[in-house]
Protein backbone atom coordinates (compact mmCIF):
# COMPACT_ATOMS: atom_id res chain seq x y z
CA UNK A 1 0.00 0.00 0.00
CA UNK A 2 1.38 3.09 -0.93
CA UNK A 3 -0.20 6.87 0.04
CA UNK A 4 0.69 9.97 0.08
CA UNK A 5 -0.98 13.23 0.64
CA UNK A 6 1.18 16.16 -0.88
CA UNK A 7 0.96 19.66 -1.90
CA UNK A 8 4.08 18.76 -4.57
CA UNK A 9 3.39 18.26 -8.07
CA UNK A 10 3.38 14.31 -8.99
CA UNK A 11 4.10 12.77 -12.28
CA UNK A 12 1.85 9.95 -12.52
CA UNK A 13 3.54 8.45 -15.48
CA UNK A 14 6.83 8.15 -13.34
CA UNK A 15 4.48 6.67 -10.16
CA UNK A 16 2.85 4.64 -11.79
CA UNK A 17 6.11 2.83 -13.51
CA UNK A 18 7.59 2.84 -9.58
CA UNK A 19 4.08 1.19 -8.42
CA UNK A 20 4.45 -1.56 -11.02
CA UNK A 21 7.85 -2.49 -10.65
CA UNK A 22 7.01 -3.39 -7.10
CA UNK A 23 4.40 -5.49 -8.19
CA UNK A 24 4.70 -9.50 -8.58
CA UNK A 25 2.47 -12.40 -10.25
CA UNK A 26 0.01 -9.61 -11.78
CA UNK A 27 -1.82 -9.22 -14.75
CA UNK A 28 -4.19 -6.20 -14.63
CA UNK A 29 -3.03 -2.67 -13.55
CA UNK A 30 -5.72 0.01 -13.45
CA UNK A 31 -5.06 3.52 -13.00
CA UNK A 32 -6.99 6.48 -12.69
CA UNK A 33 -5.98 10.50 -12.84
CA UNK A 34 -7.87 12.95 -12.15
CA UNK A 35 -6.80 16.24 -13.79
CA UNK A 36 -7.75 20.16 -13.16
CA UNK A 37 -10.22 21.02 -16.10
CA UNK A 38 -9.36 24.56 -17.66
CA UNK A 39 -13.27 24.52 -18.35
CA UNK A 40 -14.35 25.85 -21.79
CA UNK A 41 -17.24 28.67 -20.88
CA UNK A 42 -15.90 29.62 -17.50
CA UNK A 43 -12.00 30.35 -17.07
CA UNK A 44 -11.04 29.09 -13.78
CA UNK A 45 -8.08 30.59 -13.15
CA UNK A 46 -6.80 27.97 -10.45
CA UNK A 47 -8.27 25.42 -8.05
CA UNK A 48 -7.55 25.54 -4.14
CA UNK A 49 -7.69 21.95 -2.03
CA UNK A 50 -8.18 22.39 1.75
CA UNK A 51 -7.71 18.62 3.78
CA UNK A 52 -7.72 17.79 7.52
CA UNK A 53 -3.94 17.31 7.82
CA UNK A 54 -3.86 13.57 10.00
CA UNK A 55 -7.21 12.56 9.53
CA UNK A 56 -7.09 12.75 5.45
CA UNK A 57 -4.21 10.16 5.57
CA UNK A 58 -5.56 7.71 8.18
CA UNK A 59 -9.16 7.74 6.12
CA UNK A 60 -7.46 7.03 2.90
CA UNK A 61 -6.07 4.04 4.98
CA UNK A 62 -8.77 2.71 6.07
CA UNK A 63 -10.68 2.65 2.52
CA UNK A 64 -7.96 0.98 1.23
CA UNK A 65 -7.83 -1.81 3.67
CA UNK A 66 -11.43 -1.72 2.99
CA UNK A 67 -10.99 -2.41 -0.58
CA UNK A 68 -8.42 -5.32 0.47
CA UNK A 69 -10.66 -6.82 2.10
CA UNK A 70 -13.80 -6.77 -0.40
CA UNK A 71 -11.19 -8.19 -3.57
CA UNK A 72 -8.54 -10.38 -4.17
CA UNK A 73 -5.89 -7.15 -4.96
CA UNK A 74 -2.30 -7.52 -4.71
CA UNK A 75 -1.56 -3.79 -3.93
CA UNK A 76 -3.43 -0.63 -4.57
CA UNK A 77 -1.75 2.95 -4.45
CA UNK A 78 -3.53 6.41 -3.74
CA UNK A 79 -1.97 9.90 -4.07
CA UNK A 80 -3.87 13.43 -3.38
CA UNK A 81 -2.55 16.97 -3.56
CA UNK A 82 -3.62 20.06 -1.38
CA UNK A 83 -2.64 23.56 -1.80
CA UNK A 84 -3.13 25.58 -5.30
CA UNK A 85 -3.31 23.57 -8.50
CA UNK A 86 -3.66 24.84 -12.29
CA UNK A 87 -5.47 23.95 -14.93
CA UNK A 88 -3.81 20.86 -16.23
CA UNK A 89 -2.18 19.54 -13.33
CA UNK A 90 -3.01 16.20 -11.91
CA UNK A 91 -4.78 16.31 -8.99
CA UNK A 92 -4.56 12.88 -7.62
CA UNK A 93 -4.51 9.35 -8.88
CA UNK A 94 -5.19 6.07 -7.78
CA UNK A 95 -3.70 2.46 -9.00
CA UNK A 96 -4.81 -1.34 -8.30
CA UNK A 97 -3.11 -4.24 -9.06
CA UNK A 98 -5.07 -8.00 -9.37
CA UNK A 99 -4.44 -10.97 -10.76
CA UNK A 100 -7.67 -10.34 -13.32
CA UNK A 101 -9.50 -7.44 -14.53
CA UNK A 102 -12.51 -7.33 -12.91
CA UNK A 103 -11.47 -6.93 -9.64
CA UNK A 104 -8.30 -4.34 -10.68
CA UNK A 105 -11.91 -2.26 -11.71
CA UNK A 106 -13.65 -2.36 -9.37
CA UNK A 107 -11.25 -1.58 -6.69
CA UNK A 108 -10.06 1.53 -8.24
CA UNK A 109 -13.45 2.47 -9.11
CA UNK A 110 -14.54 1.41 -5.15
CA UNK A 111 -11.51 3.67 -4.20
CA UNK A 112 -12.40 6.37 -6.16
CA UNK A 113 -16.33 6.79 -5.09
CA UNK A 114 -14.92 6.51 -1.43
CA UNK A 115 -12.18 9.39 -2.13
CA UNK A 116 -14.98 11.76 -3.76
CA UNK A 117 -17.17 11.81 -0.83
CA UNK A 118 -15.49 10.60 2.66
CA UNK A 119 -11.82 11.75 2.16
CA UNK A 120 -11.74 14.99 3.99
CA UNK A 121 -11.05 17.40 1.00
CA UNK A 122 -12.66 20.47 0.21
CA UNK A 123 -12.14 22.19 -3.64
CA UNK A 124 -12.63 25.94 -4.21
CA UNK A 125 -12.25 27.08 -7.54
CA UNK A 126 -11.34 30.58 -8.18
CA UNK A 127 -12.73 31.74 -12.03
CA UNK A 128 -12.23 34.64 -13.15
CA UNK A 129 -11.05 36.08 -10.25
CA UNK A 130 -14.03 34.86 -8.23
CA UNK A 131 -14.00 32.20 -5.75
CA UNK A 132 -16.40 29.52 -4.80
CA UNK A 133 -16.30 26.26 -3.05
CA UNK A 134 -17.23 23.29 -4.91
CA UNK A 135 -20.38 21.58 -3.65
CA UNK A 136 -20.67 17.87 -3.36
CA UNK A 137 -23.30 16.43 -5.99
CA UNK A 138 -25.85 14.11 -5.31
CA UNK A 139 -24.49 11.66 -8.33
CA UNK A 140 -20.79 11.14 -5.94
CA UNK A 141 -22.97 9.84 -3.10
CA UNK A 142 -25.38 7.95 -5.32
CA UNK A 143 -21.86 6.12 -6.96
CA UNK A 144 -21.46 5.18 -3.14
CA UNK A 145 -24.36 2.92 -2.51
CA UNK A 146 -23.76 0.21 -4.95
CA UNK A 147 -20.68 -0.73 -2.74
CA UNK A 148 -23.04 -1.11 0.21
CA UNK B 1 -11.03 21.40 26.88
CA UNK B 2 -12.10 20.11 23.77
CA UNK B 3 -10.49 21.48 20.22
CA UNK B 4 -13.22 22.40 17.65
CA UNK B 5 -11.82 22.83 14.06
CA UNK B 6 -13.74 24.17 11.69
CA UNK B 7 -12.83 23.92 7.58
CA UNK B 8 -13.42 25.36 4.03
CA UNK B 9 -17.06 27.54 4.10
CA UNK B 10 -17.17 26.84 8.10
CA UNK B 11 -14.11 28.18 8.90
CA UNK B 12 -14.41 31.70 6.59
CA UNK B 13 -17.74 31.95 8.32
CA UNK B 14 -17.17 31.74 11.36
CA UNK B 15 -13.75 33.80 10.99
CA UNK B 16 -11.31 31.18 12.46
CA UNK B 17 -10.07 27.84 11.88
CA UNK B 18 -10.96 26.48 15.44
CA UNK B 19 -10.92 26.65 19.08
CA UNK B 20 -11.11 25.07 22.38
CA UNK B 21 -13.98 24.84 24.56
CA UNK B 22 -15.22 23.90 27.45
CA UNK B 23 -18.48 22.17 27.55
CA UNK B 24 -21.39 19.78 29.36
CA UNK B 25 -23.08 18.88 25.65
CA UNK B 26 -23.26 15.07 26.13
CA UNK B 27 -24.02 14.56 22.32
CA UNK B 28 -22.75 16.23 19.10
CA UNK B 29 -25.92 17.40 18.75
CA UNK B 30 -26.48 19.09 22.07
CA UNK B 31 -22.67 20.70 21.16
CA UNK B 32 -24.10 22.30 17.37
CA UNK B 33 -27.15 23.33 19.98
CA UNK B 34 -24.67 24.99 22.22
CA UNK B 35 -22.87 26.87 19.35
CA UNK B 36 -26.25 27.98 17.77
CA UNK B 37 -26.25 30.04 20.51
CA UNK B 38 -23.14 31.94 21.07
CA UNK B 39 -23.50 34.32 18.36
CA UNK B 40 -24.99 34.77 14.58
CA UNK B 41 -22.41 33.73 12.66
CA UNK B 42 -22.82 30.41 14.49
CA UNK B 43 -26.58 30.17 14.35
CA UNK B 44 -26.49 30.50 10.36
CA UNK B 45 -23.85 28.22 9.52
CA UNK B 46 -25.09 25.77 11.77
CA UNK B 47 -29.04 26.00 11.14
CA UNK B 48 -29.06 23.62 8.06
CA UNK B 49 -27.90 20.03 9.42
CA UNK B 50 -27.70 18.51 5.90
CA UNK B 51 -25.06 20.88 5.04
CA UNK B 52 -22.32 19.93 7.05
CA UNK B 53 -20.49 16.88 8.41
CA UNK B 54 -18.51 16.04 12.22
CA UNK B 55 -15.46 14.28 12.90
CA UNK B 56 -14.70 13.60 16.38
CA UNK B 57 -11.39 12.00 16.83
CA UNK B 58 -10.87 12.25 13.14
CA UNK B 59 -13.38 10.16 12.81
CA UNK B 60 -16.46 10.31 10.83
CA UNK B 61 -19.13 10.63 13.61
CA UNK B 62 -23.18 11.20 13.86
CA UNK B 63 -24.89 13.81 15.40
CA UNK B 64 -26.43 12.01 18.27
CA UNK B 65 -22.62 10.52 18.55
CA UNK B 66 -21.82 10.77 22.61
CA UNK B 67 -18.69 13.35 23.54
CA UNK B 68 -16.97 11.59 26.04
CA UNK B 69 -13.41 10.84 25.14
CA UNK B 70 -13.76 13.78 22.65
CA UNK B 71 -10.45 15.47 22.13
CA UNK B 72 -10.99 17.10 18.74
CA UNK B 73 -14.26 18.00 17.00
CA UNK B 74 -13.79 19.05 13.46
CA UNK B 75 -16.63 20.35 11.48
CA UNK B 76 -16.67 20.82 7.70
CA UNK B 77 -19.30 20.54 4.55
CA UNK B 78 -19.39 16.99 2.55
CA UNK B 79 -16.00 16.45 0.99
CA UNK B 80 -15.27 16.87 -2.55
CA UNK B 81 -12.13 15.05 -2.74
CA UNK B 82 -10.89 13.24 -5.68
CA UNK C 1 -7.73 7.78 -31.68
CA UNK C 2 -4.00 5.86 -31.05
CA UNK C 3 -4.55 2.21 -31.95
CA UNK C 4 -0.85 0.03 -32.09
CA UNK C 5 -1.26 -4.13 -33.24
CA UNK C 6 2.48 -4.78 -32.23
CA UNK C 7 5.12 -7.82 -31.05
CA UNK C 8 7.40 -4.87 -29.56
CA UNK C 9 7.74 -4.64 -26.00
CA UNK C 10 6.12 -1.71 -24.80
CA UNK C 11 6.59 0.61 -21.93
CA UNK C 12 2.93 1.37 -20.90
CA UNK C 13 4.48 4.55 -18.59
CA UNK C 14 5.80 6.25 -21.81
CA UNK C 15 2.88 5.12 -23.72
CA UNK C 16 0.54 6.94 -21.15
CA UNK C 17 2.50 10.05 -20.35
CA UNK C 18 2.44 10.47 -24.88
CA UNK C 19 -1.30 10.03 -24.38
CA UNK C 20 -2.06 12.04 -21.95
CA UNK C 21 0.26 15.57 -23.69
CA UNK C 22 -1.96 15.38 -26.67
CA UNK C 23 -5.16 16.04 -24.31
CA UNK C 24 -6.78 18.77 -23.55
CA UNK C 25 -9.74 19.72 -21.16
CA UNK C 26 -9.92 16.53 -19.59
CA UNK C 27 -10.50 15.28 -16.27
CA UNK C 28 -10.81 11.91 -16.13
CA UNK C 29 -7.60 9.52 -17.62
CA UNK C 30 -8.15 5.85 -16.73
CA UNK C 31 -6.05 3.15 -18.07
CA UNK C 32 -6.05 -0.78 -17.83
CA UNK C 33 -2.29 -2.75 -18.50
CA UNK C 34 -2.87 -6.31 -19.39
CA UNK C 35 0.61 -8.81 -17.72
CA UNK C 36 1.53 -11.82 -18.55
CA UNK C 37 1.27 -13.47 -15.39
CA UNK C 38 4.10 -16.07 -14.23
CA UNK C 39 1.33 -18.43 -12.31
CA UNK C 40 2.14 -19.58 -9.12
CA UNK C 41 1.33 -23.88 -8.85
CA UNK C 42 2.25 -24.25 -12.55
CA UNK C 43 5.28 -22.43 -14.29
CA UNK C 44 4.55 -20.72 -17.57
CA UNK C 45 7.48 -20.73 -19.89
CA UNK C 46 6.27 -17.91 -22.03
CA UNK C 47 3.05 -16.74 -23.73
CA UNK C 48 2.79 -16.57 -27.66
CA UNK C 49 -0.20 -14.86 -28.86
CA UNK C 50 -1.58 -15.03 -32.91
CA UNK C 51 -3.49 -12.86 -34.45
CA UNK C 52 -5.21 -12.26 -37.73
CA UNK C 53 -3.37 -9.29 -39.47
CA UNK C 54 -6.14 -6.57 -40.84
CA UNK C 55 -8.79 -7.50 -39.20
CA UNK C 56 -6.99 -6.98 -35.45
CA UNK C 57 -6.26 -3.47 -36.58
CA UNK C 58 -9.70 -2.84 -38.07
CA UNK C 59 -12.05 -4.31 -35.30
CA UNK C 60 -9.83 -2.65 -32.84
CA UNK C 61 -10.75 1.01 -34.37
CA UNK C 62 -14.49 -0.19 -34.79
CA UNK C 63 -14.66 -0.69 -30.98
CA UNK C 64 -13.38 2.26 -30.01
CA UNK C 65 -15.76 4.15 -32.64
CA UNK C 66 -18.11 2.53 -30.58
CA UNK C 67 -17.31 3.89 -27.18
CA UNK C 68 -16.79 7.58 -28.68
CA UNK C 69 -20.60 7.07 -29.66
CA UNK C 70 -21.98 5.50 -26.37
CA UNK C 71 -19.47 7.76 -24.04
CA UNK C 72 -18.70 11.70 -24.20
CA UNK C 73 -14.84 10.39 -24.00
CA UNK C 74 -11.89 13.19 -25.62
CA UNK C 75 -10.39 10.00 -26.52
CA UNK C 76 -8.92 6.68 -26.74
CA UNK C 77 -5.98 4.55 -27.10
CA UNK C 78 -5.42 0.60 -27.33
CA UNK C 79 -2.10 -1.08 -27.63
CA UNK C 80 -2.11 -5.07 -28.39
CA UNK C 81 0.70 -7.13 -28.79
CA UNK C 82 1.53 -10.55 -30.36
CA UNK C 83 4.22 -13.04 -30.75
CA UNK C 84 5.84 -14.44 -28.10
CA UNK C 85 5.92 -13.41 -24.74
CA UNK C 86 7.59 -13.56 -21.44
CA UNK C 87 5.69 -13.44 -17.73
CA UNK C 88 5.65 -9.89 -16.25
CA UNK C 89 5.73 -8.93 -19.87
CA UNK C 90 2.88 -6.16 -20.83
CA UNK C 91 0.35 -7.84 -23.25
CA UNK C 92 -1.85 -4.80 -23.55
CA UNK C 93 -3.05 -2.00 -22.46
CA UNK C 94 -6.15 0.69 -22.92
CA UNK C 95 -6.33 4.42 -22.10
CA UNK C 96 -9.59 6.71 -21.92
CA UNK C 97 -10.12 10.01 -21.37
CA UNK C 98 -12.69 11.78 -20.39
CA UNK C 99 -14.29 15.27 -18.61
CA UNK C 100 -15.77 13.18 -15.92
CA UNK C 101 -14.77 9.40 -14.04
CA UNK C 102 -17.77 8.10 -14.53
CA UNK C 103 -17.22 7.99 -18.57
CA UNK C 104 -12.83 7.25 -18.61
CA UNK C 105 -13.80 4.00 -16.57
CA UNK C 106 -16.74 2.66 -18.57
CA UNK C 107 -15.46 3.61 -21.72
CA UNK C 108 -12.10 1.97 -20.48
CA UNK C 109 -14.31 -1.64 -19.28
CA UNK C 110 -16.48 -1.53 -22.33
CA UNK C 111 -13.12 -1.97 -24.82
CA UNK C 112 -11.68 -4.46 -22.58
CA UNK C 113 -14.58 -6.73 -23.06
CA UNK C 114 -14.93 -6.40 -26.39
CA UNK C 115 -10.72 -6.87 -26.94
CA UNK C 116 -11.47 -9.56 -24.77
CA UNK C 117 -14.13 -11.98 -26.68
CA UNK C 118 -14.09 -9.87 -29.76
CA UNK C 119 -10.51 -8.99 -31.61
CA UNK C 120 -8.94 -11.51 -33.46
CA UNK C 121 -6.13 -12.25 -30.98
CA UNK C 122 -5.85 -16.56 -29.63
CA UNK C 123 -3.36 -16.72 -26.47
CA UNK C 124 -1.17 -19.51 -26.28
CA UNK C 125 0.49 -20.81 -22.69
CA UNK C 126 3.73 -22.91 -22.47
CA UNK C 127 3.76 -24.30 -19.06
CA UNK C 128 6.67 -26.86 -18.49
CA UNK C 129 7.50 -27.34 -22.52
CA UNK C 130 3.89 -28.15 -23.22
CA UNK C 131 1.56 -25.59 -25.03
CA UNK C 132 -2.27 -25.26 -24.82
CA UNK C 133 -4.46 -22.64 -26.38
CA UNK C 134 -5.91 -20.33 -23.70
CA UNK C 135 -9.87 -21.42 -23.78
CA UNK C 136 -12.44 -18.55 -24.03
CA UNK C 137 -13.89 -18.40 -20.90
CA UNK C 138 -18.19 -17.86 -20.00
CA UNK C 139 -17.78 -14.84 -17.76
CA UNK C 140 -15.88 -12.46 -20.80
CA UNK C 141 -18.93 -13.81 -23.09
CA UNK C 142 -21.36 -12.36 -20.00
CA UNK C 143 -19.43 -9.37 -19.40
CA UNK C 144 -19.98 -8.24 -22.53
CA UNK C 145 -23.96 -8.48 -22.33
CA UNK C 146 -24.01 -5.72 -20.37
CA UNK C 147 -23.24 -3.43 -23.23
CA UNK C 148 -26.29 -4.45 -24.73
CA UNK D 1 -11.81 -18.32 -55.92
CA UNK D 2 -12.35 -17.56 -52.22
CA UNK D 3 -9.33 -17.64 -49.36
CA UNK D 4 -10.19 -19.42 -46.46
CA UNK D 5 -7.53 -18.53 -43.54
CA UNK D 6 -7.39 -21.15 -40.40
CA UNK D 7 -6.05 -19.73 -37.23
CA UNK D 8 -5.23 -21.36 -33.74
CA UNK D 9 -6.03 -24.75 -33.20
CA UNK D 10 -8.50 -25.18 -36.37
CA UNK D 11 -4.65 -24.09 -38.53
CA UNK D 12 -2.78 -26.29 -36.46
CA UNK D 13 -5.14 -29.51 -36.76
CA UNK D 14 -6.09 -28.91 -40.55
CA UNK D 15 -1.96 -28.77 -40.93
CA UNK D 16 -1.95 -25.66 -43.19
CA UNK D 17 -2.90 -22.00 -42.78
CA UNK D 18 -4.94 -21.20 -45.28
CA UNK D 19 -6.04 -22.68 -48.92
CA UNK D 20 -7.65 -21.47 -51.73
CA UNK D 21 -10.95 -23.13 -53.13
CA UNK D 22 -13.60 -23.15 -55.79
CA UNK D 23 -17.16 -23.13 -54.05
CA UNK D 24 -20.49 -23.66 -55.30
CA UNK D 25 -22.05 -23.12 -51.64
CA UNK D 26 -23.51 -20.15 -50.94
CA UNK D 27 -24.00 -19.66 -47.59
CA UNK D 28 -21.10 -20.39 -44.43
CA UNK D 29 -22.87 -23.21 -43.55
CA UNK D 30 -23.19 -25.11 -46.85
CA UNK D 31 -19.41 -24.21 -46.99
CA UNK D 32 -18.59 -25.64 -43.41
CA UNK D 33 -20.93 -29.08 -44.78
CA UNK D 34 -18.59 -29.39 -47.58
CA UNK D 35 -15.74 -28.91 -46.04
CA UNK D 36 -16.22 -31.61 -43.34
CA UNK D 37 -16.82 -33.60 -46.53
CA UNK D 38 -12.65 -33.28 -47.29
CA UNK D 39 -11.18 -35.49 -44.98
CA UNK D 40 -11.89 -36.87 -41.22
CA UNK D 41 -9.10 -33.76 -40.38
CA UNK D 42 -11.74 -31.29 -41.44
CA UNK D 43 -14.67 -33.23 -40.07
CA UNK D 44 -13.70 -32.94 -36.71
CA UNK D 45 -12.38 -29.68 -36.69
CA UNK D 46 -15.94 -28.43 -37.97
CA UNK D 47 -17.72 -30.90 -36.06
CA UNK D 48 -19.02 -28.82 -33.08
CA UNK D 49 -20.50 -25.62 -34.61
CA UNK D 50 -20.16 -23.68 -30.98
CA UNK D 51 -16.12 -24.28 -30.94
CA UNK D 52 -15.39 -21.44 -33.71
CA UNK D 53 -16.53 -18.41 -35.22
CA UNK D 54 -16.43 -17.21 -38.85
CA UNK D 55 -15.33 -14.14 -40.61
CA UNK D 56 -16.55 -12.95 -43.78
CA UNK D 57 -13.96 -10.17 -45.64
CA UNK D 58 -12.46 -9.60 -42.28
CA UNK D 59 -15.85 -9.49 -40.79
CA UNK D 60 -17.38 -11.46 -37.74
CA UNK D 61 -20.22 -13.34 -40.00
CA UNK D 62 -23.25 -15.75 -38.82
CA UNK D 63 -22.81 -19.28 -40.16
CA UNK D 64 -26.37 -18.44 -42.34
CA UNK D 65 -24.82 -15.42 -43.89
CA UNK D 66 -24.42 -15.59 -47.75
CA UNK D 67 -21.48 -16.19 -49.77
CA UNK D 68 -22.23 -13.43 -52.47
CA UNK D 69 -19.21 -11.12 -52.52
CA UNK D 70 -16.82 -13.05 -50.37
CA UNK D 71 -13.09 -12.65 -51.36
CA UNK D 72 -11.81 -14.14 -47.80
CA UNK D 73 -13.25 -16.57 -45.42
CA UNK D 74 -11.50 -16.68 -42.12
CA UNK D 75 -12.47 -19.33 -39.44
CA UNK D 76 -11.00 -19.53 -35.83
CA UNK D 77 -11.80 -20.38 -32.42
CA UNK D 78 -13.43 -17.60 -29.66
CA UNK D 79 -11.09 -14.86 -29.36
CA UNK D 80 -9.04 -14.49 -25.81
CA UNK D 81 -7.33 -11.29 -26.03
CA UNK D 82 -6.85 -8.38 -24.03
Amino acid sequence: MYVSVQNEFFDFSAEVKKFSESLENVGALVTFTGIVRGQKSKTLDYMFIEHYPGMTEAQIKIIIEDSFKRWKINDALVIHRYGKLEPGEPIMMVATAAQHRKEAFEAAEFLMDYLKSRAPFWKKEVVNGKEHWVEAIAADETALSRWR
Amino acid sequence: MIDLIYFSWIRERIGKSGESIETKSSTVFELIDELRQKDTRYFEVFSDLGSFRVAINQELASFDAPLIGAKEIAFFPPMTGG
